[in-house]
Order: C-alpha cells, then sequence, then structure tokens
C-alpha cells in the first residue's frame, strides 16, 4: 500500500481522453518518476492530485484519505508540496519572507490572523527560515528581492520553500525544465540530498532522460493517458514498450 | 520601541510631530501676508486631512497590500456616517457611541459586500465593488429618503430624542463632544502677525490618525500583512503553500472597510452632516488617487497624497480673480493683466485642471508616487553612498 | 404590447449608445491592457466637435440694426453667419442645419489624431506600469480635457438639434398596422441607432477581414508572440488606438442632437461604459456590444411606472444589480477570455 | 477686469505687520474678547463668503451668482452706479461699505456637494474670517451650509434654493432665503394653468427622485388637483439618469394630455429635450393639444433646451423683463439690468438676481442694526418689510426666513430676439396668492422650529 493510491480515474475534455483508466502507486520514502511524450497526460495527471482538477471517475487517496473534491491549498495541508515548472515564488517580497510563509503555513493553517506582532518576533520561525536558507546557500541573498535571483536560485528557493513545509510528498514538474547544464546538476544533487536526509516522497515529472534516471527508484510511463508500463529504472530503459512509445517519438523529435 | 523597528518609529514618531505641530506647520505665512491664503492651518481642514488621512491608510492596507482595486469604499465611509449620526441623533452627542457604531456598522456592511465581492478578482472584483457602491449611493439618494434624509442628508436636530443626553436648555443645542470637551472648541494663539488655532477637534481627529497609523505599521509588519503582500506576490504559490487566500483579502477588506468607516465616523463627529454624496463613485475614486498619488504600499503615502488633494480642493480653489490682482499688483497693469491670464486658469475654478496636471505629472515623472520623490530627494542629499543601501530597501516601506 | 416594444426600442438606442463607447473602451483594453479612464473624455470631445462645428458655421458679423433695441435700449446689433456670404443664404442656411451631419467629416480625422496623440505622447509609457498608475494618469488627462472644454464652452449644456428633416417622429404603430400614433419614435434616435449598427458591424468587418485586423486580433490574444513574429505590432496598436478614440467621439458627435452635450457628459458615461465593458467579459467585442445592448433594455424595462410600483427605485440600481448577478454566475462576464485583467 | 475694486491689501498691511513686530504672544480663547463670530469690530474691512458652484453641472449658474455679488460688492463700496441701492426703500445704506468698512470678500467651490459646500464654507468661517455665507445652487447644499453656519454662529442667505425643507422642516434662525420655493410654484402656476389649458386635465408627472422633486411635485400636484386636474401618474427617475426615454415613452401611451417635469438643471434640459424630440407637442390627447409644464424654470437651463422651451409653461423667482413689460412695481429691476448689463454684456439670471439682493439685504440689515452680531442682524431681517429689490413689495417673515414676494410665471418664448430673451413673462402672481401658514404641513408643520439665533464664540 503506497502513501498515494491513484485508482481507475479517468478525465475527459470534451472529445479528448486525457487520463483513460490510470492506476498509480507510489511507495513511501522512495523517488517516483512519471515520464511520458507530450500530451500523455502527465500535467492532468498532477493537476488531479493537487486538487486543480476533479478527475470524472476514479479515486486518489493520499495517506488513507481522499483528496478529490478538495481545495489545492487543503491537500497542500494534508502534507503534498508542488513545485512548478517555472518557479512559483513571492516575486515582490524578500527570499527569507519567501522562506516563513511555508513555515507560518505549516505552523498555523490555512488561515490564522496574526495581524499584531511583528514577524521579527517570531523568532522561531526567523530561525527556521534562515536555517532552512543556510542550507539552501541561500543565506547572503535573504534580504533581497526574490524576484532578481537567477532562475536556478529561484529553484532552490521554490524547492526549499516546499520542504520548509516537511511535506510527505513532494511534486516535482519538470523542476529542471529550461535549465543550464550546471543549474541542472545542481538541482539533482539537492534533490539527491534532500531524498537522503529526509524521510519524504518524491514523485517528478520529468522530460529529461538523465534527471529521470539520477534520481529515481521506480518510473511510469504515461501514453495516452495509460499508464504503460511501471518499474526500475534499470528495466525502464531496455523496455521495448517504451522504446516505441516514447523513446522512439524523442528520436524522431 | 512599541514593537516597532527603529526605522518606523522614527517614521511614527515623525507622523505624531507634525500632527501635534500641524497648526504651526500648516500656518507658516503670516495672517495678513500675501501668502497667508497659501495657510492650511485652520481647523475644518486640518480635520479634513487626518480624516482622509485615515481613509487613505485603511485604502492601503486592502489595495497597497494585497493589491485587489476597490472602487466602491466610499460606501463604507458613507454608512460609518450614517451610523454614526444616528447615534448621535438617538443615543448622545458624545461622540465615542457614534464613532463606535461607524465601524463596527461599516465593518458589518465590508463583510458582506466583500464576502461577495471577493469571489472574483482583477477589474471583475473592482466593478462588482462600484456597483455596491452606486446602489448604496443611488437608493440613500432616493428611496431611502427615510432614513438618510435623502438630498438633504441628517443633521443634528433640536428634537432628535438623545436619550443619554439630557435635556437641552432654552437656547442651548447638542454640540459633538467628548465627554463635554466640543468639538467645535479652539483656543487661538497670536505671536507677532502669526495666529495659530488649536482646535478640539482636530486633535482628537490627529490622535485618532496616530494610532491608526501606528496601528497600519504593525499590520504592516506582522505575519498577517506579510500574507497580504503574498496574495498580491503570487495567488498560485499561496494556494500551493497551504494557505486561504480568500479570508486573508477578506480580513484586509473589512480592516480596510472599517478604517472606512471610523472616517466617516469622525467626519460627523467633527462637522455633524452626512449627505448622500459621500458615497458617490467620485469619492470612491478619490481615495484611489490619494493611494496612488502619495504611493501604494507605502505606510506614508496615502496619507501624503490625501493631504495634495485635500489642499488643492480647499486652497487652490478658494484663489479668485481678486486674490491674484492683491498679488501682481507691483506689476506694470499690462504685465500684470497678462500675467494674470497666465495663471487664472490653473487656480480659483479651474482647481481641477491644477489637479488633473498634478495626477499627471506625478505619475510619469514618479512612477512611486509622492514618497518616491521624497526617496530621490534623500537620495540626492546623501548623494552616491545612498546608492548602495538603496538596493536594499525595504519593500514595505 | 406597444409599451413593450417601445421600451424594446428604447433598450436598442440607449444600449446602442453604450455599446459604442464600451466598444472603443474594450479595443483598448484588449489590445493595450490600459485601463482607458480618459475614454468618456474622448466621446465627449467628439460631442464638442459637433458643437464646433455648428459654432464654426454660425460665425457672424454684426450689423447694427437701428430701428430695434436690445435690452439696454442700445440699438440692436445683429448677427449675420459669414457662411451666408461664403455660399449664399440657402445653402449656407443648409449647412447650418446640417451641422451634426457635417461635424462627422470634421470628427474622424481630429479624433484619429487625438487617439494616436495620446498614445504615441501618453499611454505607449504606461503599457508596462501596473494599472494603478494607468488609472492616474488617464484620470488626470480625462480631467485636463474636460477642463480645457469647460474653460472655451462654459458648464452648461449645449443644445446642438438634428438637422429639421430628422426633427419628427416615425410612426410605427401605422407601419406594422398597429394603429397610428400607438408607437412613434424620433427620426433621429432611429438615425443613431442604424449608425451605431454601421460603425459596430465596420468596426467587426475590419477585424475579421483585414490582415491589419487579423494581426490586431491576434495581438489582443498574445502580444509577445505577434511580437517575435517580426510584426510592428506597436505601430498597429498605435492605429488602434486612433480608431477607438474615432469611435467614441462619433458616438459623442451623433449624440448630441439627443441630449444637449456639456463637458462632463463624458464622466457621466465613464461608469457605465466600464460596467458594460466588464459585464460583456474582459477582451471580447461581442460581449460588449451584447452587454451594452441587454443593459440597455434592462434598463429601459425598470423604468416602467407597472415595474417601479412593485419595487421601488429599482430604476436606480438594476443595471447595477445585474451586473453583480451576472458577475456572480459566469466568473467572466458573458463572455469574457480567461486570464484578461484578472491578476 | 479693473484692478481698482481690490485693496492694495499687500502692501498696507507689510506695515501692520512692521508695527506689530515681535510682539510677545497672547493666547485667548474667542469668546474672551469678542461677543461673537469673526466680530470686524478691530478692522477696516469686512468679508463677505460668496460659495457657489464652480465645477460640476451647476458652474455656469455659479458664474453668474459670482458676477452679482461682485457687482453687489462693488455698489456696497459706492463704486459703480449703484444699482438697486438708489431704488431700494431702505436707506441705511451709503455707499461707504459697511457700517463705515471697506466690503471684502472671499470665493469657494461648492461643487454643488454638501461635503465639499461646508469645507469651504468652514474655511471662510474659519480661515478668512467671513461673517455670512451666501450663495448655492442647490437645496442639498443650502440645507447643509444653513445648518453649518448656524452652529458656527455666522448668517446664511441663501442663492437658489427651491425646495420646501430650505425654510420648511430645515429652517434655521441665522438662514433666511430671499427665493421662492416649491409651494409658491404651485400656487402660482394652477390658476394660470387651469386658465390657459382647462380645468379638464389629466397630468403626468415625472419627478427627479431626491427631496427637492418630492416637494414640487407634491406642490404641483395639490394646487393643480384642488383646480380639477387629475393626476394620472407620477413616476420618479433618477438624479443620474441623462436620456429620458425610457420615461418619456409610457407618457404617450397614458391618456394623459399634460406632462410636469419636476426636473432641475441637466435633468431638466434632458427631459425636456427628450419630451419634445418624442413629439409630446405636437400631440392630440382627449381632443386637447398635449402641454409640457416645467414647473421652476432658470435662464441657462432654458438656453440649453434651446428651441425644446418654446411654448412651455414655468415659474421663476424673477425676470430681467419684469419693470419693462409690468411697471414700476418691480422698481429696481431695470437699475440691477442696467448695472449688470453694462458690466458684463449680458442681462442677469434670476440666481444672479437673488444673490445680489440676498447681499444689499444683509449688509442693510446690519446698518440698521448697528451691528455684525449675528443676532442683531437676524433682528433685523425678521418681519422686514422692502421695497425696490426687483421683486415689489417683499416680506421676510419672521416665523421662518422665507421672503414673500410676487411669483414671475412665465413660457418660453416663440421666436426669441436673442440667446438672452428666452422666455416671456405670462403674469406675476400676487404675493397674497402664494403666502401659505409659517406650521403648513408641507413645511414640517408645528416640529419645525427656527430656534434660537447663535452669534458664536
Amino acid at each position: 500500500m503506497g502513501i498515494l493510491e491513484v485508482k481507475n480515474v479517468n478525465k475527459r475534455f470534451g472529445g479528448l481522453q486525457a487520463l483513460s483508466d490510470v492506476n498509480l502507486s507510489v511507495a513511501e520514502n522512495t523517488v517516483h518518476a512519471i515520464i511520458g511524450p507530450n500530451g500523455a497526460g502527465k500535467s492532468t495527471l498532477l493537476n488531479v492530485l493537487v486538487g486543480k482538477l476533479l478527475p470524472d471517475t476514479g479515486s486518489v487517496m493520499f495517506d488513507g484519505q481522499s483528496v478529490l473534491g478538495r481545495k489545492p491549498y487543503e491537500i497542500n495541508q494534508m502534507g503534498i508540496s508542488r513545485v512548478f515548472q517555472t518557479p512559483e515564488i513571492f516575486g515582490d517580497l524578500t527570499v527569507l519572507e519567501n522562506m516563513m510563509i511555508p513555515i507560518f503555513a505549516k505552523r498555523d493553517g490555512a488561515f490564522r490572523m496574526h495581524a499584531i506582532e511583528s514577524v521579527r518576533n517570531e523568532r522561531a520561525v526567523v530561525q527556521q527560515a534562515e536555517d532552512m536558507l543556510e542550507s539552501l546557500n541561500l543565506a547572503d541573498a535573504r534580504h533581497d528581492h526574490s524576484a532578481s535571483m537567477s532562475r536556478g536560485n529561484k529553484r532552490r528557493l521554490e524547492i526549499g520553500m516546499c520542504l520548509a513545509q516537511e511535506p510527505r510528498l513532494l511534486l516535482l514538474d519538470e523542476p529542471t525544465a529550461g535549465m543550464a547544464r550546471a543549474d541542472t546538476n545542481n538541482t539533482i544533487d539537492l534533490l539527491k540530498q534532500i531524498k537522503d536526509e529526509r524521510d519524504i516522497t518524491i514523485a517528478i515529472i520529468e522530460h529529461d532522460m538523465h534527471v529521470v534516471f539520477s534520481l529515481a527508484e521506480r518510473i511510469t510511463v504515461l501514453a495516452q493517458g495509460t499508464p504503460l508500463v511501471e518499474d526500475t529504472p534499470d528495466k525502464i530503459k531496455g523496455h521495448p514498450k517504451v522504446r516505441e512509445a516514447y523513446l522512439g517519438e524523442t528520436a524522431a523529435a | 520601541m512599541l514593537g516597532l523597528t527603529r526605522k518606523d518609529a522614527i517614521l511614527l514618531a515623525i507622523v505624531t510631530v507634525v500632527a501635534l505641530l500641524a497648526p504651526f506647520i500648516l500656518n507658516p505665512f503670516p495672517t495678513n501676508s500675501g501668502f497667508a491664503q497659501f495657510n492650511a492651518g485652520y481647523p475644518d481642514l486640518m480635520q479634513r486631512f487626518a480624516i482622509f488621512g485615515i481613509f487613505a491608510i485603511g485604502f492601503n492596507i486592502l489595495f497597497g497590500l494585497t493589491g485587489y482595486l476597490s472602487f466602491g469604499h466610499a460606501a463604507f465611509l458613507g454608512v460609518g456616517s450614517y451610523a454614526g449620526i444616528w447615534m448621535m441623533k438617538l443615543l448622545t452627542a458624545n461622540i465615542i457611541p457614534g464613532i463606535a457604531a461607524s465601524i463596527v456598522v461599516a465593518g458589518l456592511f465590508a463583510l458582506i459586500v466583500g464576502f461577495i465581492s471577493l469571489r472574483r478578482s482583477g477589474i471583475y472584483f473592482a466593478i462588482l465593488t462600484l456597483a455596491f457602491a452606486q446602489m448604496s449611493y443611488a437608493l440613500a439618494y432616493s428611496v431611502l429618503t427615510p432614513i438618510t434624509g435623502g438630498e438633504t442628508g441628517l443633521q443634528l436636530k433640536l428634537n432628535d430624542p438623545r436619550v443619554l443626553d439630557g435635556a437641552l436648555a432654552p437656547g442651548e443645542r447638542a454640540h459633538a463632544n467628548l465627554f463635554g470637551l466640543d468639538m467645535t472648541s479652539s483656543i487661538e494663539m497670536h505671536f507677532g502677525a502669526w495666529q495659530f488655532t488649536f482646535n478640539t477637534g482636530y486633535y482628537i481627529a490627529a490622535l485618532v490618525l496616530v494610532l491608526a497609523f501606528y496601528l497600519s505599521i504593525r499590520i504592516f509588519r506582522s505575519p498577517f500583512g506579510m500574507m497580504l503582500r503574498a496574495i498580491k506576490s503570487n495567488n498560485t504559490r499561496m494556494t500551493y503553500t497551504g494557505l486561504n487566500a480568500r479570508p486573508y483579502a477578506l480580513a484586509a477588506f473589512v480592516i480596510s472597510g472599517m478604517y472606512a468607516g471610523l472616517a466617516g465616523g469622525l467626519m460627523v463627529a467633527m462637522d455633524t452632516q452626512v449627505g448622500p454624496e459621500r458615497m458617490f463613485w467620485t469619492a470612491s475614486g478619490e481615495v484611489v488617487l490619494m493611494t496612488i498619488l502619495g504611493g501604494a504600499g507605502t505606510l506614508i503615502g496615502p496619507v501624503l497624497g490625501a493631504g495634495l488633494i485635500k489642499y488643492m480642493e480647499n486652497i487652490i480653489s478658494k484663489i479668485n480673480s481678486g486674490i491674484l490682482h492683491e498679488w501682481f499688483y507691483w506689476m506694470p497693469d499690462g504685465l500684470e493683466d497678462f500675467v494674470i491670464t497666465l495663471v487664472y486658469p490653473f487656480v480659483g475654478k479651474g482647481w481641477h485642471l491644477t489637479l488633473g496636471i498634478v495626477f499627471m505629472l506625478v505619475v510619469i515623472f514618479l512612477p512611486g508616487g509622492l514618497v518616491e520623490g521624497g526617496q530621490r530627494l534623500r537620495r540626492l542629499a546623501q548623494g552616491k553612498r545612498a546608492k548602495k543601501s538603496a538596493t536594499q530597501t525595504n519593500p514595505a516601506e | 404590447m406597444d409599451a413593450i416594444i417601445l421600451q424594446i426600442l428604447n433598450g436598442l438606442d440607449k444600449g446602442s449608445a453604450y455599446a459604442l463607447i464600451a466598444l472603443g473602451l474594450t479595443l483598448i483594453f484588449g489590445t493595450l491592457g490600459v485601463v482607458n479612464f480618459a475614454h468618456g473624455a474622448l466621446f465627449m470631445i467628439g460631442a464638442f466637435c459637433a458643437v464646433t462645428v455648428s459654432r464654426i458655421l454660425t460665425l457672424s458679423y454684426t450689423t447694427v440694426d437701428e430701428t430695434r433695441t436690445d435690452f439696454l435700449g442700445n440699438p440692436m446689433e445683429i448677427e449675420v453667419p459669414y457662411i451666408h456670404n461664403l455660399v449664399g443664404q440657402s445653402a449656407g442656411d443648409f449647412m447650418i442645419d446640417w451641422a451634426v451631419p457635417i461635424s462627422i467629416l470634421f470628427a474622424i480625422p481630429v479624433m484619429i489624431a487625438i487617439g494616436v496623440i495620446m498614445e504615441r505622447g501618453l499611454i505607449k509609457h504606461f503599457y508596462k506600469r501596473p494599472h494603478a498608475d494607468q488609472i492616474l494618469v488617464t484620470f488626470g488627462l480625462a480631467i485636463v480635457l474636460q477642463e480645457i472644454i469647460k474653460f472655451y464652452y462654459g458648464a452648461n449644456p449645449i443644445p446642438t438639434p438634428a438637422p429639421s428633416a430628422f426633427r419628427g417622429s416615425f410612426d410605427f404603430g401605422a407601419f406594422l398596422g398597429l394603429g397610428a400614433n400607438s408607437i412613434i419614435y424620433p427620426y433621429w434616435r432611429l438615425v443613431y441607432f442604424a449608425f451605431s449598427l454601421v460603425i459596430i458591424g465596420g468596426v467587426f468587418a475590419f477585424l475579421r477581414y483585414t490582415t491589419f485586423g487579423m494581426v490586431v486580433r491576434a495581438g489582443m490574444a498574445d502580444r509577445e508572440t505577434v511580437g517575435l513574429l517580426g510584426i510592428n505590432i506597436d505601430r498597429k496598436f498605435t492605429i488602434m488606438f486612433g480608431i477607438a478614440a474615432a469611435v467614441a467621439g462619433l458616438a459623442g458627435v451623433m449624440y448630441t442632437p439627443i441630449n444637449s452635450p456639456n463637458y462632463h457628459m463624458g464622466m457621466d458615461f465613464l461608469v457605465l461604459s466600464f460596467v458594460v465593458v466588464v459585464v460583456g467579459g474582459m477582451g471580447s467585442l461581442v460581449g460588449a456590444v451584447l452587454a451594452g445592448f441587454l443593459l440597455g433594455i434592462l434598463e429601459s424595462f425598470a423604468s416602467m411606472a407597472a415595474v417601479l410600483e412593485t419595487l421601488p427605485g429599482i430604476n436606480q440600481i438594476v443595471i447595477y444589480l445585474v451586473a453583480i448577478i451576472i458577475l456572480l454566475t459566469r466568473p467572466r462576464g458573458l463572455m469574457g477570455r480567461k486570464g484578461v485583467m484578472e491578476e | 477686469m479693473s484692478t481698482s475694486n481690490f485693496t492694495r491689501r499687500g502692501m498696507l498691511k507689510t506695515s501692520a505687520v512692521a508695527g506689530a513686530g515681535l510682539a510677545v504672544p497672547t493666547i485667548f480663547t474667542a469668546s474672551s474678547v469678542a461677543a461673537f463670530t469673526n466680530d470686524p469690530a478691530d478692522q477696516s474691512t469686512v468679508t463677505l463668503g460668496f460659495n457657489v458652484p464652480q465645477s460640476g453641472p451647476y458652474a455656469d449658474e455659479g458664474a453668474d451668482e459670482l458676477r452679482a455679488y461682485e457687482l453687489a460688492v462693488e455698489h456696497l463700496n459706492g463704486e459703480g452706479d449703484g444699482g438697486m441701492m438708489q431704488t431700494f426703500s431702505s436707506k441705511a445704506l451709503q455707499g461707504n461699505g459697511i457700517m463705515g468698512k471697506k466690503v471684502e470678500y472671499v470665493t469657494g467651490d461648492t461643487q454643488t456637494k454638501s461635503d465639499a459646500a461646508r469645507a469651504t464654507a468652514k474655511s471662510m468661517i474659519e480661515k478668512d474670517g467671513a461673517v455670512i455665507i451666501t450663495g448655492g445652487s442647490s437645496s442639498g447644499v443650502a440645507v447643509a451650509v444653513q445648518a453649518l453656519c448656524q452652529e458656527a454662529g455666522v448668517i446664511f442667505m441663501a442663492g437658489l434654493t427651491h425646495a420646501n425643507d430650505t425654510t420648511g422642516k430645515d429652517r434655521k434662525a441665522n438662514g433666511f432665503r430671499h427665493f421662492f420655493n416649491s409651494w409658491m410654484s404651485g400656487a402660482a402656476l394652477a390658476p394660470v394653468l387651469t386658465k390657459e389649458y382647462g380645468t379638464d386635465r389629466k397630468a403626468y408627472h415625472l419627478t427627479a427622485d431626491y427631496n427637492w422633486g418630492y416637494t414640487t411635485e407634491e406642490a404641483i400636484r395639490n394646487s393643480t388637483e384642488a383646480l380639477g386636474w387629475e393626476t394620472v401618474n407620477a413616476v420618479k427617475t433618477p438624479l443620474t439618469q441623462t436620456d429620458f426615454s425610457a420615461y418619456i415613452t409610457p407618457v404617450l401611451q397614458s391618456d394623459a394630455d399634460v406632462l410636469v417635469l419636476n426636473h432641475y438643471g441637466n435633468n431638466m434640459v434632458n427631459s425636456l429635450t427628450n419630451a419634445v424630440q418624442f413629439g409630446l407637442r405636437d400631440k392630440m390627447v382627449n381632443d386637447k393639444k398635449f402641454e409640457i409644464v416645467v414647473p421652476l424654470y432658470s435662464e441657462l437651463m432654458a438656453r440649453g433646451a434651446g428651441a425644446a422651451v418654446k411654448g412651455i409653461f414655468g415659474s421663476q423667482n424673477w425676470d430681467w423683463k419684469l419693470q419693462k413689460q409690468l411697471g414700476d412695481r418691480y422698481i429696481g429691476t431695470d437699475a440691477f439690468v442696467k448695472s449688470f448689463g453694462e458690466k458684463y454684456g449680458f442681462p442677469p439670471s434670476q440666481a444672479a438676481h437673488t444673490c445680489y439682493v440676498q447681499t444689499l439685504l444683509y449688509a442693510d440689515a446690519v446698518e440698521r442694526a448697528g451691528s455684525f452680531n449675528p443676532c442683531a442682524v437676524v433682528e433685523a431681517l425678521e418681519g422686514f418689510e422692502f421695497d425696490g429689490l426687483g421683486n415689489g413689495p417683499t416680506l421676510y417673515r419672521a416665523e421662518d426666513h422665507q421672503c414673500f414676494k410676487d411669483v414671475v410665471v412665465v413660457r418660453g418664448k416663440e421666436n426669441p430676439e436673442n440667446e438672452f430673451d428666452l422666455v416671456e413673462i405670462v403674469e406675476a402672481t400676487p404675493v397674497d396668492q402664494v403666502t401659505y401658514a409659517p406650521d403648513a404641513p408641507e413645511f414640517g408643520g408645528a416640529d419645525a422650529k427656527l430656534g434660537e439665533c447663535n452669534a458664536g464664540a
């Protein structure tokens, strides 16, 4: 029984069957990659997981509880954090403030009025945020506007913000898309470090095979809205169906 | 100090000192000089500075922090005023219950309007708030006349019940007061050619302004304030960080509505009269303009913007051709007429023209509003040294 | 029945005014992403183009008639329009009578020029600025334009009648066989309605069937991509601003015989046209036109005595109430596109 | 404009400042020295506050009021030809200012909003030391500013305000209205209307949806119904309405044969224009020619409506042709028109007239009372009977501070000779016919109280 159980999920957009009978099980404390060609339904699946889309049929259970029908922020509060393809951070806020917000969210829940006491006096939160930035090597930039950072650092910050919530499941949506090689490697190292240091489950959607094979313990291949195969990286590499459906396409592209 | 950083404490101290010394600062010219026209240190205008300052501070908590542009905030000011004057008519001319009622009623109204309007964002939100305010105005002007007094509004009357107050002596009128302290009472001080007026009402309004300003600093610097800025900055990240943006925005909306109600309550406390045009969309637009003009999202900007617009409305509009002739009497006749012809369209009845030009100049040359103007001056004064620190200024200054 | 038909006519007429203004406003919203508070002022300036033309045509010299006296008892001064000397008395009188339609010829170049100058000189610099700054600068501009008109023309409304040929009413009742005089409608209002249909149709055809229009529509959908194609979208948008200004201006010119223009008529229309545009849905031209007619008709029905008896004051708030209901049931108005002006 | 009207104050005052030198600060409350607000005792001048709309829809009317005020100040200070001071029945004014003090004035923009009007009035009182506030072009503003003046202890001389409330339920001891009111319009118009159009008429009212509209509709209804007319419908229209077609078309379909437009300002210009557009004037209903009535007429509005006003009945407080057409009962009119016309080049509006007269009446009352004290002025004005100010014999009634005088019934002229010649006078309804009891129900009944005069300080 995995921490995330997707059963018989179907989703139609008009005439397009975006997801058909998707079954997926992500085991706790593993890194599980979901790959597939463009239009395979990866993003749709992700949006179902975080509550942005409601599937037509099927169930999605996280740690024994259904996530369907819950709002994205409620699902997040259950312990699922999401990293976006283009880093979504609070560009107008400083790096430190960016890091404090998820810590407040973890501590205080979805809404709480703390309208009088100064942020500076929340010493525990500040300390935790500082520590987190330290561990991400972003401490020097703590008073900068986050919008002014490099893309790689924005990515680190976003991942750090998700981690600050101590999620049980971290969803990554093509975390290295559009990145230079060096930044990609940094990100891989960061994710490896996270995997080693924490009890955390990571589900990653990725195009870049280098990233996938560096990180994943299990891989699900999605094609035309249906899971084709699910197996370990080594097995996937040689799987004929995958070559046909996915790698073949990549070669052609 | 007071839970503020040094920088904020200094800002608060400056605001407090300026508010206390306003009767001096705003009356820099001797009473008899030609420049006396520019003196603004008389009770009514000082009260208006304070009241519209409070209104704009409150509006800025919504607009400056969350980015939600309400185009109907005057409705809360108006509703607050009506609640205030009814308390003063029914209960007591003491301003405390009136102001309390203003805040509560405006807050409740804001809760309803905010709850509905915040289901939408951007321009759709703006139009929803505008629609509510315009409906309030139209109804108050017409079918709600029994409650609002319609066009002629409400004032204190001799035969109001005022159940908590004793009967009036013959010839006596009800005065807005604070435990007997009459809002209209003033002390005048003459110093040579200068004259300064210290008005009870103004000092109460100023005290409330300082408190309102202090509270807004606390809100800005609090985790709540940070969350509001987060909404403006990135609503998606907000949601996927497990935060429910709607109650945060609604809380900000209600708080700013209560600020507007407070301003409305103070208005009737200082000047016991209310009319519906206080809720017209132009009044809502005015507070938007005040906030942007001063600098949205900055602490002091809205107060400066409110001051500038009210100053123009009350001072520039009173300069008539007679006064121009007094100013330029020393010129040769032909030149005098020429200069007056040039200046005349911009003053007196042309004060709107000057206002429009000021809006355009400020927004073209000072994108951050008047506060940016101040910052540029300071940078200029500090020279190059400031260049480095400017990149590190706190965004919510 | 007659009453219903009449109120629909009224609504169409009122709606065509709303739709015309909203059309220009939404063009600017959609193409340029600018909140233009000066759009009402453009409508007003259009109206004053008509006033100006009629003033120019009636520009006169004075002769003194010794046989009559004026209010102070001095000899009466008689004014004779120059146009009489120029083209003869009957042709001159005809031109004075037709001042409003003639003004269209005058208003088109003037309004396009004003629009282009506004866009190049001011609005252009605000594309990347926050909406708040756009509001402040266009509001400032609106005040300035208004005050200039007030300075030269005063605050009082200035009667600008329709040509005498259009002053009567058309008898729909007789026309439809419902009995004479049961449904009559002023000619000029019918002209206004037809005129607005022509303008609206023209703008739509222009956007649909010309390459220029196609580029602009593509630009409305995705400005950056069109920019990447190497098309000078800025130039196109400038022209579009000029066209939007001209549409607003023409709406103003033709409106003058219906209501005497005054310097703040733009502000009176501004709020309503914003409501119309938003109810129609941001970025949708069809939506704006539809919403204009819808709100116009609803407003007409709400002002019927029978309706007012059951719902006193409904005529005061109907437009806003409907706007709220539509925006709550349809998140982006009638036909709004996702992501336009929602941030 | 000549500069001679204005004190070379800059110069005079510099020397005064030098004389005062660095005096020790003196602190006192106003009450310890002055008996009333802004006592000009220790000054050589007295300041009047002219609070008129200078922006918004009534800006032109405000401009005309201001012209009249400037003219009145000139005449009070002994400049110009003296205007109506020559014909005024009271001879207390000498042309040497008021009580020997040169008259100065300050101006402000009411924007036709109560808040703005009170703000400018307060600045005149608090900053400029005005002893009287006068002017305005709407009843909302008049009531708001009148209440303010009552509290502040200065006199308010209303400008153009026509709603009953100003001297009805909202009357104040410190406030005075020379202009006539809704009730008087009804009383004056009804007999003329029944005479012209017959007693068997069906009226349809369109009424501006606010206080003034209500009182005007009530007045016209009551007075016409008393003479046999029937009111078939009365529909309220929003103040912000610009196109009245949706209100006009139902009129066509009712069996009404008279339309009464209880509108003012742009409302009136637009509703009348629209009504004429829809051909109402050409219609025959019940075998009678359809007629339109506008209870309160203004010259500026008539100009705005253009040809649409031809033949439309209405009432006015005064008209510049009164004396020429109805003789010397209305003495003063010609004198005023002459000095106004010579200064500005066109005849004055009724708003200008009432403002000019109010200024003279105030100045005269101060002279007669021998004091600027508002309470003394109130006493001098209450029950004051005068003549020679253009309206014939007039009474400032003590009970409600309303002037009682003849009301002018006018009709839009068919062939105007120039742009100022818009109306013809039908008759001047005698004052007796437009007089009512001070406690009439339309005027707040027995509850309406002036209260005590307030001298402030």
